[in-house]
C-alpha cells in the first residue's frame, strides 16, 4: 500500500509541473494585463507597477523565480489585493470551499444513494422511474438555474433559509450545499442504481437469502457494499469537481470560499492568484484521486490483498 | 414418517410471453440421513422445484400454482415470508453450485459464517465464532482459526467448496439441497467433497437433496433418484433400480449419454503434423512477483487424422498448452513445428496464411461467440478474411457449414443468444471448420454442456475428424469423454508431462500415481461396473 | 426470421438495422426520438419558419407573455421568444452534439487502443489520462476562452477535449473485461489483425455504456456551454443558446417567468427525450435483451 | 400594519410584497404572516430571527452592499468606487463635502485662503486633529503623505491629481526626486501651503479624493518601505486613519467592518456606530439580500427590479442623477467613421428617448453630450436631437445612400449584461434606420481595453464618471493625444480652452460659457456617441438618515445615522 501511494504521489509532480508550466504560459499570452484600467494608466506608473511584480524581468526568468518561491511554499502576492499573498487568500477561502464542497458530497450521497438503492430494487416500475426522473433533473439542472429558485423558493417566499452568505446565520449552508451537490446526486443515483444491479443478480445474495437474512440485511449488509464500490471511485474526482465548480454556487450565494478567486482571477489577469489557484487545484484533484484509489482498494479486499 | 413430503408441487413462470409450467406437479420424499438426487437438464426445472420450498424464487414472475410441502408439520408452500426466513438456514440450508459467485467476495469468511448463527440463535459474537471455527475444521479446512478471517478469493475452488457447505451446515439443519455442489470442480476435488458430504450426512443424520446433471456423481452418493424432465419426474425410485432397469425412454437416454467404452484405435502409421520440443511459456506475476510456469518443459507430437486427448487438473497448463500451440499465447522457447514450418518466431502477417489451417474451439460457447454477430456474420467471416469462398458464394458456404454440424437453415439471422448451449458449440464447430482447417485445438468444447448434448457434440466432432481429415488437440479435465474421443492421451500436471501412451493403454496400465489417482477419482464408479457387467 | 426460401439471405442486415428494428419497438425511446428529429428540424428550418428574427426588436412592445402574435412571448426587447429558442437550439444542439462527437471519437478510440493493447502501453495511456484528470479544466476552458476570444469551433474542441477522459476510461474499462472473452481469442485465431478485432468485435460489444455515457455528456456539455454564456464566453449577442436564455431568464423570473420557463421547459424536454433515447438504444444494440 | 400588530419581525414580510400582483398581495402575505406565525411560535430558529437589518437599527450599526470587494485600504493605492466608500470613512482630507451640495466643507483644514492669482493655497489645520491612535495630526503628515502617494516607485495611478501643483508631475514621473522642489511647505505644525504652476479652480475638490488623505507616517514605515505598495499596513488591527471610523474587521469576500472612531475631532457628531460592507458582485443577490433583511443600502439595482419598485415600493428605491456619462466612441482615424457625416448620421440615428424608456426601464437621461447637466450649475451644449431623416441624408452624402456600400463593422463592449443590451438595441437602430449591419463583440474587461487602447476598434461602448464636480473632469479626455482619447479627436481649440483659458478664468459662469463652446466643438466633430447620463440607484432602508443623495453618490459616512420614521 504504501510502495502504491508513494508512486502515485511521485507521478503527479509531473502533473503539477505541467499543469503549472502550461497555465503559467497562457495566461502571459493573454490580452491584456493585470494593471489595465479605465482611466488610461500613465507610462511610468505601468513601469513601477510591472518592475514591483517582476514583469519587467524576462519571462523565464520570471517562469524559473515563480517554481523557485513555489518550492518554498510562496504563491507570491495577488495583483488584486495588494497587501495579500496569494498563499493567505487561499488559506482564509479553502475551508469555506472545502466545508461547502463537503456538505455538498454528503447530501449528493445521501440523496443519490437513497434514490439509486431504491430504484434497483424495483427496476422499470414506477418505484425506479420517479427517482431516476428526479436524478435526471438533478443532472441537467444547472446550478445557476437551481440556486436562485431555491433562493427564490425557500428564501424568499416561504422566507425558511437565508438567501445568501456563509455561517452568519443558522441554516445558510442549506441552500448552496443541495444547490451544488444536487448534480452529483443526480450521478450519484444512477451509478449506485447501476452498481446495485450488477450486484443484485449476484449468486451471494441469494445465498444469504438462503440464511435466512431478512431482505433489508441482505440489502443493507451484502448488496451495498459491492453495489457502492462504483460510487466510491467517483468520490474522488467528484470531490475536486465539486471544489472546480463551486463558484457558481459561491457567487449566487455570496460565499467567502476560494472558487469565487478562479474566476475573478482569471478575468482580472491577476497572474499569481490564476497560478495559484491552479497549483493548488490540481494538487487537491491529485490527492483526492488517490485516496479514492486508496479507498476504493483498500474496500475490495482482492486489490487490498495485492498490494500487500 | 419423512423429513420433507412433497406432493404435487406445480411452479409457473408468468412472463411477457405467456406462462411457463417450470415445474408442473412433482412429489417425493427426503428421509433423514437418505440422499434423494434429482437428475436433469439444464432447464428442466430441478433446481427452482428446490429453490420454491424456501421461496427463493423470483416472484414475479415465478408463482407457486399448487402443492404441499410438509416440513417439520408445517406447510412450507403457504408459510409467510417471515416464518419461512426462520426454516431458511435453520431447517433447511442450501450448497449452491459455484462457491466463486455464492459467496460474498466484500466479506471474511468469518463474518458470513456467523449469520445464520446470530440470527437464528441470537448467539453472541464469540459463540458464533468458536462454532463457526468448529464448523471449518469440520469440513476439513486446515488453520480454521486464521482463515476465518480470510476473504472468499483467498481460497481455492475446493476450499471455497467447503466454506460453502460449512456455512450450509452451521447452523445445524435437518435437511440440505446441494445443487451441483461438485460440477465446478476437479475430478480428484470432487472426489473428496462428495466424500465429505457423504459423511456429514451420515454423522448428522440429515436429510440431503441432490441436484445434478452428472449421473456419474449421483450414481455414487444417492439413495434415491428422481429423473426430471420438463417440469415433470419422468421416473423416481431407488438408485439401482433406476439404473439396471430404466423404465422411461428420457432415463434410457441419459444413461446411453454417459461417454463409455474406449474409441477403437485407428491403425495407420503415425506422420506427426506437430511436433513441440522443449515449450516454455509462462505469466509474469503482478507487480514483479514470481513467473508461473504455466507450460514448463513439454515435447509431445501430434500425429495426422489423430485424435490427441490432453488431460489434467484445472490449472495444470494444459489450456495454455494448446494456446500456444496456436500462437494465441507467446511461447518463451522451445519450438513448434507445424507441417515442417516453425511458428514460434512469426509475426502475425507471417501467421495469418497459417491461421487458416489450424483452429480452435473454445470451451465456454456463451463467450466465444461474439453476442453482437448474428450466425451468419460469425461463420462468413473467416471465409472472406482468408478469401475461402467469394461475396457470391459465401451464402451458399454458410448454408453448407450449418447442415455440416447440423444447424437448421432457418436460424441463420439470429445471435447466439437465442441458441441453446449444444447449438451455440455448433455454431462455434462451424467457425473453426470453416476454413477447411487440418490441425484444430478442442479446448474443453463440451464441458458446459448437458450429458445428452455433450453426446451428440462428442459425435459430431468423431465425425467431422474423419470427414474432414483433422487432426485435433483435444483438451479435457473429464476422462470418460477422453476415452470416448481419443487414440492417444497425454496427461500433464503443474505444466509438466506426467505420461502418455494410447488410450487403452492409460486406461488399463497407467504407470504413475498421479494418472492413477485421476482414474481413481472418476465419479460413477456403479455405473461402470454396470457398463462392465454383460448385460 | 423465418424465411420460406431457405438459401436466400436477406442482405444488408447489419447490427444497426437490427437495432432500429428493436428501437422501433420500444415506445419511449422512440418518442424521445421523434422529439428529438422534431426539435432538430424545427431548429434547423427555422429560418423558414419564424415570422421574426432572433434579432429583430419590438421596443415598444417590450417583455409581454405569450400571445397569438408570439406565442411564447417576447423578451424585453420585445423579440420574439418562440423564434430566440429555435435559433438557440440550433447553436445548444450543435455545442452539444459536436462536442460530445469530438469526446467520443477521441475516447473511444484512446480507450480501445488502451484496452486492447494492455500491459504497459495500457498503463502510460492511462496514466496520461490521469495526468489530464488533474487538469483543473473549467480553468482551463475559461482561460482558452480568454486567451483566444470566443470561437465556436475551439468552444467545442475544448469542451469536447474536456469530456473524452471519462469516455477513454469507460471505454478502455470495457475493452480490457472483452478482451479476456473468448470469442476475441477465437478472432485472434482465426488471423483478423488487432484493427479488425476492436472494431469488429470489441466496439461494438462496448457501445452500451458508451452510449449510456454519451446521453450524460451532451448535458453536461450544454450545461458547460451555458455556464460560459452565463460567464460571457459563450455565444455572441444577439444570438442565443439554450442556456443563455435560461440564464438570462433566470434574471428576470420573478418579472417574466415565460422567460425562464420555455427555455427551461425545451431544453429539460430534449434532455429527457436524449436520455429515453440512450437507454432505449443501449438496449437496442444489445440483442439479448431484445425478446424477453 | 398588520406586521406591527402582530409583533412579527417586519422586514421578513415587506420586502417580499413588491414584486406581487397587488390583487394576490393580500392572500400572500397573509399566508406568509400565517407561515411566521406558526415558525416563531414553534420557536423555528430562521423564521422567527432577528432580521440582520433590525438588528442594526437597534444597535447603530449600518449594513451596506458594496459592489466589487475591495482591493485594498491605501489610499494612495486603490482607485475604485467600493474601495472610496470604505476610505472616505476612514480617512479626512484637508477638506470635506457638503453631503448635498457637495460644495467643499472645512476637513482636517479649518480654513484656508487663496491668493489672488489663484496659484497659492494656504491651509490652516485643526489642533484637535488626531490620529486614531492618538497621535496629532499635522501639517508634516499632509506633507509626507503626498511625496509618498507622489512617489514613482508606490505607482499610485491617481498621482496625477497633483499634477497642478509645482513640479509635482517632474517628481511624479521622476525626473526630478527632490520633493523640496515641490510646491508643497509645511510653514508650521498647523499651516500647509500649497504653489501652482497654473491656476486650477476645481483644485479645492481634489483635496477631498483620497489620494491627498494623509497616511500614517510611523505605521506605514513599520511595515517596511513606504513606496512598496505591498505592505500590510492597511489591514484591521494595523490601519491608523484619521477618519470617522476604524477598520476592524476584514474577511476578503466575506464582510468589512469599521467601527466609529473615538479620537475622531468631530467624534461626538458621528452617529453609527459602525458600518458593515458586504461585496455584492451579483446584483440579483443583492436584491435578494436586501429583501432577505440583511442590507439596509444596496449599491445598485437590477434595472429590471426597478419598475416594480417604483410601482410597488417606491419608498425602499432611491433614484438620483450621478456624475457620469454612457456613451460610444467612434475611431475617427478609421474608415468609413473618419467621415464626420457617417458619425452624424450613426448619433442622429439614435432613438435615446425610445432606448431609455424601454431598455433601460425609464431609469437614465438621454444624453446629447459629454458633460452631465447639473454639474455645479452647468448645462452643456444641446447640437443634435434624434432625427432619422436627417441621418438617412447625412448617410447618403457620404456615399452610403441606404447604407448601401457601407463596409460591416463592429460593436465593442466588454462583457457584461447592461452593456450589451444597449448594443443589441443600438444594432437594431442602425440597421433599420440606416441599413448598415453591425455585429456585436464583447470581450472580457481586459481584452475590451488593451483592444480600446491599440485603436483596434470602430465603435466601442465606454463610460466615465467624474472624478470632481466640475466640467473639467470630462472635457480634459479628449485633448489632442490624451491618455483616455482613444479616438483620434483632435481640436486645436478645444485643447487651448481646457487647458489654458478655462483654468484661468475664475469666474465659474465664465468658465462655462468657454467649456460649452470647447463641449460644442467636440459634438461638432462626434467622435463620441453620447447614449444616456447615469443615475445611481439604490435599495433603501427607510430607516437610513442623514444620507442625501448628490451627484456623485457620495456618502458623508459621519452625518449618516439610522431611525426608522414613525409609522
Amino acid at each position: 500500500m504504501w510502495r502504491f501511494t508513494v508512486l502515485r504521489v511521485l507521478q503527479a509532480i509531473p502533473v503539477i509541473l505541467t499543469v503549472i508550466t502550461l497555465t503559467f504560459f497562457l495566461i502571459r499570452a493573454a490580452p491584456g494585463g493585470p494593471f489595465s484600467s479605465e482611466k488610461a494608466v500613465s507610462p511610468q506608473v505601468q513601469a513601477a507597477l510591472e518592475a514591483r511584480y517582476r514583469l519587467d524581468q524576462p519571462i523565464l526568468q520570471q517562469y524559473f523565480s515563480y517554481l523557485a518561491d513555489l518550492a518554498h511554499g510562496d504563491l507570491g502576492p495577488t495583483f488584486r489585493y495588494p497587501g495579500r499573498t496569494v498563499d493567505e487568500l487561499i488559506v482564509d477561502g479553502l475551508p469555506i470551499t472545502a466545508e461547502l464542497g463537503f456538505y455538498a458530497l454528503m447530501i449528493a450521497l445521501v440523496l443519490g444513494v437513497t434514490a439509486g438503492v431504491v430504484a434497483s430494487l424495483k427496476p422499470n416500475t414506477l418505484q425506479d422511474y420517479v427517482p431516476m426522473g428526479a436524478a435526471m433533473v438533478g443532472i441537467c439542472m444547472p446550478s445557476f438555474l437551481l440556486g436562485p429558485l431555491l433562493v427564490l423558493v425557500f428564501g424568499i417566499w416561504l422566507q425558511w433559509l437565508p438567501v445568501s452568505g456563509w455561517g452568519s446565520t443558522p441554516g445558510d449552508k442549506l441552500l448552496p450545499s443541495i444547490t451544488l451537490g444536487a448534480m452529483y446526486a443526480g450521478y450519484i443515483a444512477r451509478l449506485s442504481r447501476a452498481g446495485m444491479l450488477e450486484v443484485l443478480s449476484q449468486d451471494y445474495l441469494r445465498t444469504a437469502r438462503a440464511k435466512g437474512l431478512p431482505e433489508y440485511v441482505v440489502i443493507l449488509k451484502h448488496a451495498l457494499r459491492g453495489g457502492l464500490f462504483p460510487v466510491v471511485s467517483y468520490l474522488g474526482p467528484a470531490f475536486a469537481y465539486l471544489l472546480s465548480g463551486s463558484f457558481v454556487v459561491e457567487t449566487i450565494f455570496q460565499i467567502p470560499g476560494l472558487g469565487r478567486f478562479y474566476i475573478q482571477a482569471a478575468f482580472n489577469r491577476d497572474y499569481t492568484m490564476i497560478l495559484g489557484t491552479t497549483v493548488f487545484l490540481a494538487t487537491l484533484i491529485v490527492v483526492f484521486n488517490l485516496l479514492s484509489d486508496i479507498a476504493a482498494t483498500w474496500l475490495n479486499p482482492r486489490l487490498r490483498y495485492q498490494y500487500k | 414418517m419423512a423429513l420433507l413430503d412433497v406432493t404435487d408441487l406445480k411452479v409457473h413462470f408468468h412472463t411477457r410471453n405467456g406462462v411457463v409450467p417450470a415445474v408442473d406437479g412433482i412429489s417425493f420424499r427426503v428421509e433423514a440421513g437418505k440422499t434423494l438426487a434429482i437428475i436433469g437438464e439444464s432447464g428442466s426445472g430441478k433446481s427452482i422445484a428446490c429453490y420454491s420450498l424456501v421461496g427463493l424464487i423470483p416472484k414475479p414472475p415465478g408463482r407457486i400454482e399448487d402443492g404441499c410441502a410438509l416440513f417439520e408439520g408445517q406447510d412450507l408452500l403457504t408459510l409467510s415470508e417471515a416464518q419461512l426466513r426462520k426454516v431458511r438456514g435453520k431447517g433447511i440450508s442450501i450448497i449452491f453450485q459455484d462457491p466463486m459467485t455464492s459467496l460474498n467476495p466484500y466479506m471474511t469468511i468469518g463474518e458470513q459464517l456467523i449469520e445464520p448463527l446470530q440470527l437464528h440463535f441470537s448467539m453472541s459474537r464469540r459463540d458464533a465464532w468458536q462454532k463457526g471455527i468448529q464448523t471449518l475444521e469440520e469440513v476439513g479446512i486446515q488453520n480454521a482459526e486464521r482463515r476465518m478471517h480470510a476473504y472468499p478469493f483467498e481460497f481455492s475452488g475446493g476450499m471455497r467448496q467447503r466454506v460453502v457447505i460449512a456455512m450450509a451446515l452451521v447452523a445445524e439443519p435437518q435437511l440440505i439441497i446441494a445443487d451441483e455442489p461438485t460440477t465446478a470442480l476437479d475430478v480428484t476435488v470432487q472426489a473428496q467433497i462428495l466424500k465429505l458430504l457423504r459423511d456429514l450426512q451420515q454423522r448428522r443424520n440429515i436429510g440431503v437433496i441432490f441436484i445434478s446433471h452428472d449421473l456419474s456423481v449421483v450414481a455414487d452418493i444417492a439413495d434415491n433418484i428422481c429423473v426430471m424432465q420438463d417440469g415433470r419426474f419422468v421416473e423416481q425410485g431407488e438408485r439401482m433400480a433406476i439404473f439396471q432397469t430404466p423404465q422411461h425412454e428420457y432415463t434410457r437416454k441419459l444413461l446411453a449419454a454417459v461417454p463409455a467404452g474406449a474409441k477403437r484405435p485407428v491403425s495407420h502409421s503415425p506422420e506427426p503434423l506437430i511436433t513441440i520440443t522443449d515449450l516454455y511459456t509462462q505469466f509474469y506475476g503482478n507487480r514483479g512477483g514470481p513467473a508461473v510456469k504455466a507450460v514448463d518443459g513439454i515435447s509431445l507430437q501430434i500425429n495426422r487424422h489423430e485424435i490427441l486427448g490432453l488431460v489434467g487438473e484445472s490449472g495444470s497448463g494444459k489450456s495454455t498448452l494448446g494456446r500456444s500451440i496456436l500462437r494465441l499465447l507467446q511461447p518463451c522457447s522451445g519450438s513448434i513445428r507445424f507441417d515442417g514450418r516453425e511458428l514460434v518466431h512469426l509475426s502475425a502477417a507471417e501467421l495469418k496464411p497459417l491461421r487458416r489451417r489450424m483452429q480452435m474451439i473454445f470451451q465456454d460457447p456463451y463467450s466465444s461467440l461474439n453476442p453482437r454477430m448474428t450466425v451468419y456474420d460469425t461463420l462468413a467471416e473467416p471465409l472472406l478474411l482468408h478469401g475461402v469462398v467469394d461475396r457470391k458464394g459465401l451464402d451458399t458456404a454458410v448454408f453448407e457449414l450449418m447442415d455440416a454440424v447440423g444447424l437448421a437453415r432457418a436460424n441463420v439471422l439470429r445471435y447466439p443468444h437465442e441458441f441453446s448451449g449444444g447449438q451455440r458449440q455448433r455454431i462455434a464447430i462451424g467457425r473453426a471448420i470453416g476454413t477447411k482447417p487440418e490441425f484444430i485445438v478442442a479446448d474443453e468444447p463440451v464441458s458446459a454442456l448437458d450429458v445428452t448434448i455433450q453426446a451428440q457434440i462428442l459425435d459430431l466432432l468423431l465425425d467431422l475428424v474423419a470427414r474432414f481429415n483433422l487432426s485435433m488437440l483435444f483438451i479435457s479435465h473429464d476422462l470418460a469423454v477422453v476415452r470416448y474421443l481419443a487414440d492417444r492421451i497425454v496427461v500433464m500436471k503443474a505444466g509438466k508431462l506426467v505420461e502418455s501412451g494410447t488410450t487403452h493403454d492409460m486406461f488399463t496400465s497407467p504407470q504413475q500415481p498421479y494418472t492413477q489417482a485421476l482414474l481413481a477419482a472418476i465419479p460413477g464408479r456403479v455405473l461402470r461396473d454396470l457398463d462392465d457387467s454383460p448385460l | 426470421m423465418t424465411t420460406a426460401d431457405l438459401h436466400v439471405i436477406p442482405r444488408g442486415v447489419s447490427l444497426w438495422q437490427d437495432a432500429w428494428t428493436r428501437l422501433r419497438k420500444n415506445k419511449l425511446a422512440m418518442a424521445g426520438l421523434v422529439f428529438l428529429l422534431l426539435v432538430t428540424l424545427l431548429c434547423l428550418l427555422t429560418p423558414w419558419l419564424v415570422a421574426y428574427g432572433y434579432e429583430q426588436q419590438d421596443l415598444r412592445l417590450g417583455a409581454v407573455p405569450p400571445s397569438a402574435d408570439h406565442w411564447l412571448g417576447t423578451d424585453t426587447f420585445g423579440r420574439d421568444q418562440l423564434t430566440r429558442i429555435l435559433y438557440g437550439g440550433r447553436m445548444s444542439l450543435a455545442v452539444g452534439f459536436i462536442a460530445t462527437a469530438v469526446a467520443l471519437l477521441i475516447g473511444v478510440t484512446y480507450g480501445a487502443i488502451a484496452g486492447y493493447a494492455g500491459g504497459r502501453i495500457d498503463n502510460a495511456m492511462m496514466r496520461l489520462v490521469d495526468m489530464l484528470y488533474a487538469l483543473p479544466f473549467m480553468i482551463f476552458i475559461i482561460l482558452l476562452m480568454v486567451v483566444f476570444g470566443r470561437n465556436l469551433l475551439l468552444l467545442f474542441l475544448a469542451i469536447g477535449a474536456v469530456e473524452w477522459l471519462t469516455m477513454a476510461r469507460i471505454v478502455r474499462g470495457q475493452i480490457l473485461s472483452l478482451r479476456q472473452q473468448e470469442f476475441v481469442e477465437a478472432a485472434v485465431s482465426l488471423g483478423l489483425g488487432p484493427v479488425a478485432i476492436v472494431w469488429r468485435h470489441l466496439i461494438p460489444n462496448a457501445l452500451g455504456p458508451v452510449i449510456v455515457y454519451t446521453t450524460l455528456t451532451i448535458p453536461n456539455v450544454m450545461l458547460l456551454e451555458a455556464l460560459l454564456s452565463f460567464l460571457g464566453l459563450g455565444v455572441q449577442a444577439p444570438a442565443a443558446s439554450w442556456g443563455l436564455l435560461i440564464s438570462s431568464g433566470v434574471e428576470t423570473m420573478e418579472e417574466y417567468p415565460w422567460l425562464l420557463i420555455f427555455p427551461g421547459l425545451t431544453l429539460t424536454l430534449s434532455l429527457f427525450a436524449l436520455n429515453f433515447l440512450g437507454d432505449g438504444l443501449r438496449d437496442a444494440l444489445d440483442p439479448r435483451t431484445a425478446k424477453d | 400594519m398588520a406586521h406591527v400588530i402582530f409583533g412579527i419581525n417586519l422586514t421578513l414580510a415587506i420586502p417580499a410584497l413588491p414584486l406581487m400582483h397587488s390583487h394576490e398581495t393580500i392572500l400572500k402575505a397573509s399566508a406568509l404572516l400565517l407561515l411566521s406565525l406558526l415558525l416563531s411560535a414553534c420557536g423555528g430558529e430562521s423564521g422567527g430571527r432577528e432580521a440582520r437589518v433590525d438588528e442594526g437599527i437597534r444597535l447603530g450599526v449600518l449594513h451596506k452592499g458594496n459592489g466589487a470587494e475591495p482591493q485594498g485600504l491605501d489610499p494612495h493605492t486603490t482607485s475604485g468606487i467600493p474601495e472610496n466608500h470604505i476610505i472616505t470613512a476612514l480617512f479626512e482630507g484637508l477638506v470635506s463635502k457638503n453631503p448635498q451640495t457637495l460644495e467643499v466643507e472645512p476637513g482636517v483644514a479649518e480654513s484656508w485662503d487663496i491668493s489672488e492669482d489663484g496659484l497659492s493655497y494656504t491651509f490652516h489645520l485643526r489642533h484637535d486633529a488626531r490620529w486614531s491612535n492618538n497621535d496629532p495630526l499635522t501639517a508634516e503628515d499632509f506633507r509626507w503623505s503626498w511625496q509618498r502617494a507622489m512617489t514613482p516607485a508606490l505607482a499610485n495611478v491617481n498621482s496625477y491629481m497633483f499634477f497642478p501643483i509645482v513640479n509635482a508631475e517632474a517628481f511624479a514621473t521622476g525626473e526630478i526626486s527632490d520633493f523640496t522642489q515641490v510646491g508643497v511647505e509645511v510653514s508650521d505644525p498647523y499651516t500647509l501651503q500649497v504653489r501652482l504652476r497654473a491656476p486650477a479652480p476645481y483644485l479645492l475638490q481634489l483635496f477631498d479624493h483620497h489620494t491627498t488623505y494623509p497616511v500614517h507616517r510611523a505605521t506605514i514605515e513599520s511595515f517596511g518601505d513606504p513606496s512598496d505598495r505591498l505592505t500590510a499596513w492597511a489591514r484591521p488591527g494595523n490601519l491608523v486613519g484619521n477618519g470617522p471610523f476604524l477598520l476592524t474587521e476584514w474577511e476578503v469576500n466575506s464582510r468589512l467592518r469599521i467601527e466609529k472612531n473615538p479620537q475622531y475631532w468631530d467624534s461626538a457628531a458621528v452617529q453609527l456606530s459602525a458600518v458593515v460592507f458586504y461585496p455584492t458582485e451579483n446584483l440579483t443577490t443583492e436584491e435578494r439580500m436586501f429583501r432577505d433583511g440583511q442590507l439596509h443600502y444596496t449599491e445598485d439595482v437590477p434595472i429590471d427590479k426597478v419598475p416594480v419598485y417604483l410601482r410597488n415600493e417606491p419608498d425602499l428605491i432611491e433614484i438620483s442623477p450621478y456624475l457620469g456619462t454612457y456613451f460610444y466612441i467612434v475611431n475617427t482615424k478609421k474608415a468609413p467613421f473618419d467621415d464626420v457625416r457617417v458619425r452624424k448620421a450613426l448619433a442622429l440615428s439614435i432613438d435615446r428617448q425610445l432606448l431609455v424608456e424601454t431598455v433601460l426601464q425609464g431609469l437614465y437621461e438621454p444624453a446629447y453630450a459629454l458633460v452631465p447637466p447639473g454639474t455645479l450649475g452647468y448645462q452643456p451644449p444641446r447640437v443634435f436631437e434624434y432625427d432619422p431623416e436627417e441621418a438617412k441624408r447625412l448617410l447618403a452624402e457620404a456615399g452610403f445612400a441606404g447604407g448601401q456600400g457601407f463596409p460591416p463593422f463592429e460593436i465593442l463592449y466588454n462583457t457584461h449584461e447592461q452593456h450589451q443590451k444597449i448594443a443589441v438595441t443600438l444594432q437594431q437602430m442602425w440597421q433599420q434606420t440606416l441599413g448598415i449591419q453591425a455585429t456585436l463583440l464583447n470581450q472580457e474587461w481586459q481584452v475590451y481595453l488593451d483592444t480600446q487602447k491599440n485603436r483596434n476598434y470602430g465603435i466601442s461602448r465606454r463610460s466615465w464618471i467624474g472624478d470632481y464636480v466640475d466640467p473639467n473632469t470630462f472635457l480634459d479626455m479628449y485633448i489632442s493625444g490624451g491618455g483616455n482619447n482613444y479616438t483620434g479627436f483632435s481640436n486645436a481649440r478645444y485643447d487651448e480652452i481646457v487647458l489654458h483659458v478655462a483654468p484661468r478664468t475664475a469666474d465659474r459662469q465664465q468658465r462655462y460659457t468657454l467649456y460649452k463652446e470647447a463641449e460644442t466643438l467636440l459634438m461638432n466633430e462626434m467622435p463620441i456617441l453620447p447614449i444616456y447620463t447615469y443615475r445611481s440607484k439604490h435599495l433603501m432602508s427607510p430607516c437610513i438618515q442623514g444620507m442625501p443623495e448628490n451627484i456623485m453618490d457620495w456618502i458623508t459616512w459621519k452625518y449618516v445615522y439610522l431611525e426608522c420614521p414613525a409609522q
